[in-house]
């Protein structure tokens, strides 16, 4: 495919690690905000490839692994106990919640539905008046506008039966706070490029600033992540602190700007429980009241007791960037993907899922 | 099946006229229906003298060493890109067969259909069923047909079983597998399950892939005759993919082996699948490709045969029996990367978000 | 996170009562429909991002090119015989 | 199985120590579960040299003459008086065996569980199959295990297909019957169903009946050796009951039936529930039951040495093959009247008001 | 089993034939009013053991024969599209409805159950007090004590999601209307035995009185019939009309007063739709406003188009005893138990579907 | 129409909150409930007839014999040592 396939060619990457190699003279760690750049790299080996002297700490940026247990109880509940046609992207049913996850709702007899887009739910609800349809919107900025459209749409021709159980999590609030906590030994970011693609770089200039860390936004192909990783370097090595963009044939300095204006029509800023994480101050979106009747947490006002997460789990370290998968007693033993205890176990693109299956640390 | 077959294979077989539209649960109450569903016609398609006699088995002829499989196919939609469920199930248990180093013959053949199932399309998996096993040249000698109620089954489910002599060639064991062995895939990977995915509703696209289901035998057959005892192990790569099967082999017969991403062939229009829906081919089902470990010094004459055939034109070498790591399997990446490779967890996901 | 891949335009059509425009689109040969709202000026032939049915950018063919021009800026490139080989080639 | 059996069988095989309480999806994907499931310990139950060579398909050694039979099995409930859905797969395809004049030697086992089956239910299951393949002689030797979501399946569905040797004497074939051949049922009828019926939710009552489930393979094969050809055609009526089972007979090889109903060998508990519930016997199923068709010289003989037999301690003759009304089956009812009997035009249903 | 093994003696059943035979003079035409009687009959063979000069014609006697096909249909509404648990007899399963039965009703997912007691499907209501239960209540006057008192036990322990769909018919009104037809050539009943049970023999004094016809309360084993048969003939033969009881081991002059008390309290008579016959004045149970809220009909409202009845169909005449099943065109062709095309073909006490199955003139 | 069975009583007891009087009935040896609302004075031994999970009537041992009672009359038991022989037999 054009625009991917170019990226991932063998000789070049070999050029760019060589390049890390002659570059980094001491000790450096950086984090990829995101999962998907997680995955690709341990999908590509590109981890042991690196120098010694380059640690990839993987941050927060699988919005499956955040996604509070308390949420995907309800979901479970709305699937199992009101009947609703559940519908979700397919990474969310494994994620555990306290009892079970969706997937054993669905093989429970639930109408869980998985879907490759938020607008076909809208479709859905259409299709089954009689019935209720509920969207598990979960995501970064960079679904927030796929999923704000799915309650446009809903709006705007009176799918009256359509809502969407919502869990948007911002990225910039969350870099902050995993840099805030004491124990974070963060160098670098390498900044998640399809969430800049919505947001753009705008935000991340006070953070580099505040912070005194160099910020690459970066794609998600082998060389891409490789130039991320060798662009922070290069500022990390000549102390400079700045915003760069590596990703540029996608990310805009300004983002997208209509995205950005869905967004703000349907969703406002409010405070955000993060799976393992807690709370962060203004690192989420809520439904706003005018689309209040499409919010699902509104329509069914399910009160589910919070359950606690497994104290062994240190998800949220994990996410940090404090301590690897493999630091977690529990790693590999009690949990494992078929036996999750956390989030991060979940979805390949959970921290610990990624080390478990491609690193060569474990067997299966 | 191509569209061109499927057109075909229906102007060859006109539906018999009859009384009922769809199947229910007295066509597998044993009674008048039962009868009634096995005289209307629809199970002439199948004919043949052994399976004709009706009685509570076949009668059949064999001689000496034997192979013997069996496998329920379920699959949702029934009907999808390059076939549908009667000719995966013939398919299937013939390339078990196959994987013994068998010449597969005779098939059982059980549905258990959920009531409502429309005669037609019943109608159009047995079609399947006939031009399958005359590919193959097997037949059904001995069947079995129950109903459920709606809600307790899922359209139709499909056994066969299957039983076939071993070509006196053909030593296939994982104990025959040695260091150095080479491993040939026969074709390109994970068709069938992308060609099931595209028409998943909520999930489908438009695309030409088609299911690879294909009887493998006579390809087969013809590597056993010309390399024997070369070929150590032969397995076909269905559910849970490539990834798992080779590390089940690697697991129980505690070899290592190594692969190279880069050696995979796959279709263009399925690696662009997989990357829309976040899938790994490595772990999606495949069909009618199958997975041959063949002692080093006469692999690159197998292969060049195998691509030759058919079944086996895009055949490769994609990986290697090591000493290194045993129970490991360890991919080479694209870039020269290592990872692991494990079993898949669970059915694979896709993975949007 | 927030799986995204590059496509071609191929067509164009007005759907949900004529108010939202929604692309064919073509990823290595394989076709998925996608909403062009947050893209007002993609056309057809065109390459975006799509992100769950949501063209969400415009791939920027110039830029595209420059993790090549980097290369070879650091001097990696240097015994490549031509940049060109390593640029983005139309897709058929 | 008698509860003392079920008792004892538990005792000898303790489940192991499983990480799952129930079946679940990801044991039928093929993946890591999948493994788990076949390395839980729960199949070595089966554990055989040829099952646990766990190939693509068995290795096994035939010669000659064989019989090779499938069916399907769904009862509800799946644990019922006297036995559960386990024993039933394996005794049936061994009947259908045995009707062929075969000695059952290997089966194929392939099951489709519902999502949600507890794995002590399975566990259950698999117990009462390893116990009908002892005492049959049987060996599984080739398996298949899938998962269906909860809602298109119903608890456990069970495929057996065998394979066995038929026996030099025999010559059982629908074209030998003959005028004046009698017809020998092996005993009592209609237990099966009235089992199940027994602990059917709202038709249940309490009674010390059980199905008559169990391998007649042993029984055939020594009246094989002693009457050979003598014995025309062998059929066990299960489905349908006796009734359905020989009007098909008289239809398709266009003979007559005459029956006597005094001479049909009945429980008497098995009689009243079918009183209870307005069931007619003739069209109740069975499990353990064959109906022989035996030349007229050789029939007392041969019913003498059925009688002393543990499966044909109530075996009766209770009619003949007969040139008048070919195609009809008539039975002179206890009071002397006539009646044809037709088939089943679905399943039973109880007949109460 | 005692008071029934006895009854089935051949020896006495020939002798009672015998005697048939020496007492019959000349043609007599005796309908059974009971399809349990017809079923008796088929079973045994003893229509061909009779002479020639006595024919048996088949009654109306059978409540799923003559339930209303717009009751059914109604019963497949409320199990499909009301979501009900609707329990039912086990013959009701197979009567045509007018365009399903219940067992396909069931086998597309609805949940009809099979009881063996009308008390069985209020404690199915109590265990599932989040779904309606509603029991198809058909029968004649034998059935209706026990279909009564279910609802006074749902009544007495408030069990409200319980409800019965009722069609009850009662027998002499029956025997009036097919003895007034014109075409009608009854010379003497066998009147059932079951019904009379309960209500005893009173109301056939001014029946027999009135049209001039022997009147036998008969059992059902074959030695019952026979007898009943016998002393109908008897009396034709010495021109008497009387009201004999040939079943008194069971049926008591006055009936059974604690059900005919029970039937009171909670049926009142009413007109009565009958299935290939038409409205009979006086000639079902309804139930009585006390009790309505159990009340199916009544509770759900139901309004389901009065489908007709197949054209071709003779069942009407086939129940008053004009006509024998085989003089109806589609007997054995395109109406079979398979594929009933009237209820006398679905139940196998229906008139039809007994000739069908048990007599010697059709090929299954 | 209306089948119904004649079975003996083995035991009773109260039931829905002791106001009902349910049966244990034994046919041929098969156990099932009956209630006994309709048979206010039906005891432990006597056989009653069964309809739908209802007592309707109790069996009255000598009009149970009439039966045979009235072959013997019509003569047509004249060849039969005892009539007796015919009579319900006490059950098992
Ligand atoms: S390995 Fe498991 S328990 Fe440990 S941090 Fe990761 S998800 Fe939590
Ligand atoms: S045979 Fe069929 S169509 Fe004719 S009267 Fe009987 S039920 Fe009606
Ligand atoms: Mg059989
Ligand atoms: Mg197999
Ligand atoms: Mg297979
Ligand atoms: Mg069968
Ligand atoms: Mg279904
Ligand atoms: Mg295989
Ligand atoms: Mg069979
Ligand atoms: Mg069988
Ligand atoms: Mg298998
Ligand atoms: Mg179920």
């Amino acid at each position: 495919m054009k625009y991917m396939s170019e990226y991932r060619d063998p000789e070049l990457a070999k050029k760019i690690l060589e390049e890390i190699k002659r570059t980094v003279s001491r000790p450096w760690s950086i984090m990829e905000v995101c999962g998907g750049q997680t995955h690709s790299l341990v999908k590509n080996g590109i981890i042991e490839m690196l120098p010694d002297k380059v640690t990839m700490i993987h941050g927060p940026g699988c919005p499956v692994c955040v996604t509070p247990l308390n949420l995907i109880d309800k979901a479970i509940y709305l699937a199992l106990e009101k009947g609703v046609i559940l519908c979700s992207f397919g990474d969310m049913l494994r994620v555990p919640g306290s009892q079970k996850n969706l997937l054993e709702a669905k093989a429970e007899g639930g109408d869980v539905r998985i879907l490759y887009s938020p607008l076909e739910a809208v479709k859905i609800a259409e299709d089954n008046p009689d019935k209720e349809v509920v969207f598990f919107a979960v995501g970064f900025e960079t679904t927030a506008p796929a999923n704000a459209l799915s309650v446009i749409h809903a709006y705007r021709r009176g799918v009256n039966n359509y809502s969407i159980l919502a869990s948007h999590v911002l990225v910039p609030p969350a870099m902050k706070a995993v840099i805030d906590d004491e124990e974070s030994k963060i160098d670098g970011f390498l900044a998640a490029g399809h969430v800049c693609t919505i947001m753009g770089n705008s935000e991340y200039y006070p953070i580099s600033a505040a912070y005194k860390v160099p910020i690459v936004v970066t794609g998600f192909e082998p060389l891409d992540v490789l130039q991320g990783i060798l662009m922070v370097i290069r500022q990390l090595e000549q102390s400079k602190s700045e915003v760069e963009n590596q990703y540029a044939r996608i990310v805009r300095e300004e983002g997208n700007p209509e995205a950005q204006k869905v967004i703000n029509e349907v969703f406002e800023i409010r405070n955000q429980m993060w799976r393992g994480i807690g709370e962060i101050p203004d690192s989420g979106y809520g439904v706003r009241e005018k689309y209040a009747q499409f919010d699902a947490t509104l329509k069914y006002n399910v009160t589910i007791e919070e359950a606690p997460e497994n104290p062994l789990c240190i998800s949220g370290q994990i996410m940090k960037g404090i301590k690897k998968p493999f630091e977690c007693t529990q790693f590999g033993k009690t949990c494992k993907p078929t036996n999750p205890l956390g989030a991060p176990m979940v979805s390949s693109e959970g921290a610990c899922a990624a080390y478990y299956h491609f690193s060569g640390l474990v067997e299966a | 099946m191509s569209e061109k077959n499927k057109i075909r294979m229906q102007l060859q077989c006109p539906m018999p006229k009859l009384e009922f539209d769809v199947i229910t649960l007295g066509h597998g109450s044993g009674g008048v229906l039962t009868n009634k569903l096995l005289d209307s016609g629809v199970f002439d398609l199948l004919s043949n003298e052994i399976l004709d006699e009706r009685h509570d088995g076949a009668f059949i002829e064999l001689n000496g060493k034997t192979a013997f499989s069996t496998d329920s196919f379920l699959v949702s939609p029934i009907f999808f890109p390059g076939g549908n469920i009667g000719e995966l199930a013939i398919n299937g248990t013939i390339n078990d067969l196959a994987m013994c180093g068998a010449t597969p013959k005779y098939l059982s053949l059980s549905f258990i259909i959920e009531e409502g199932l429309p005669v037609k399309e019943f109608w159009d998996i047995l079609v399947a069923i006939k031009f399958a096993c005359e590919k193959a040249g097997v037949q059904v000698v001995t069947g079995d047909t129950k109903v459920v109620e709606k809600g307790k089954g899922d359209k139709i489910f499909i056994n066969t079983s299957g039983v076939g002599p071993i070509h006196p060639r053909a030593n296939i064991s994982a104990k025959n597998i040695a260091i150095g062995d080479k491993i040939i895939i026969s074709g390109n990977i994970a068709s069938h399950g992308m060609a099931i995915m595209s028409v998943r509703e909520g999930l489908e696209f438009d695309s030409e892939i088609e299911s690879d289901t294909t009887n493998l035998n006579h390809s087969i057959i013809k590597l056993i005759e010309e390399f024997g005892e070369s070929i150590h192990l032969l397995t076909d790569p269905t559910r849970g993919g490539v990834a798992t099967v080779l590390k089940e082999i690697a697991q129980s017969s505690e070899i290592g082996i190594d692969l190279s991403q880069r050696d995979f062939p796959i279709d263009e229009q399925v690696a662009s699948a997989c990357e829309l829906l976040g899938l790994d081919p490595l772990y999606v089902a495949n069909e009618g490709l199958f997975i041959a470990f063949v002692s080093a010094s006469k692999a690159d004459a197998l292969l060049a045969v195998l691509q030759q055939d058919e079944n086996g034109k895009n055949a490769r070498i994609i990986g290697r029996v090591v000493e290194e790591h045993p129970k490991q399997v360890i991919m080479e990446s694209n870039i020269g990367g290592k990872r692991v490779i494990s079993m898949l967890p669970g059915e694979q996901l896709p993975r949007i978000c | 996170m927030c799986l995204a891949i590059p496509g071609k335009i191929k067509s164009i059509e007005l759907q949900y009562d004529g108010r939202v425009r929604m692309a064919k689109v073509s990823f290595g040969g394989i076709t998925k429909e996608a909403s062009l709202e947050m893209l007002p000026d993609a056309d057809i032939g065109d390459y975006v991002l799509v992100h769950v049915g949501v063209a969400i950018s415009k791939v920027d063919e110039e830029e595209a090119q420059k993790t090549f021009k980097y290369l070879e800026e650091i001097g990696e490139l240097g015994d490549l015989e031509d940049v060109d080989e390593y640029l983005p080639k139309t897709d058929k």
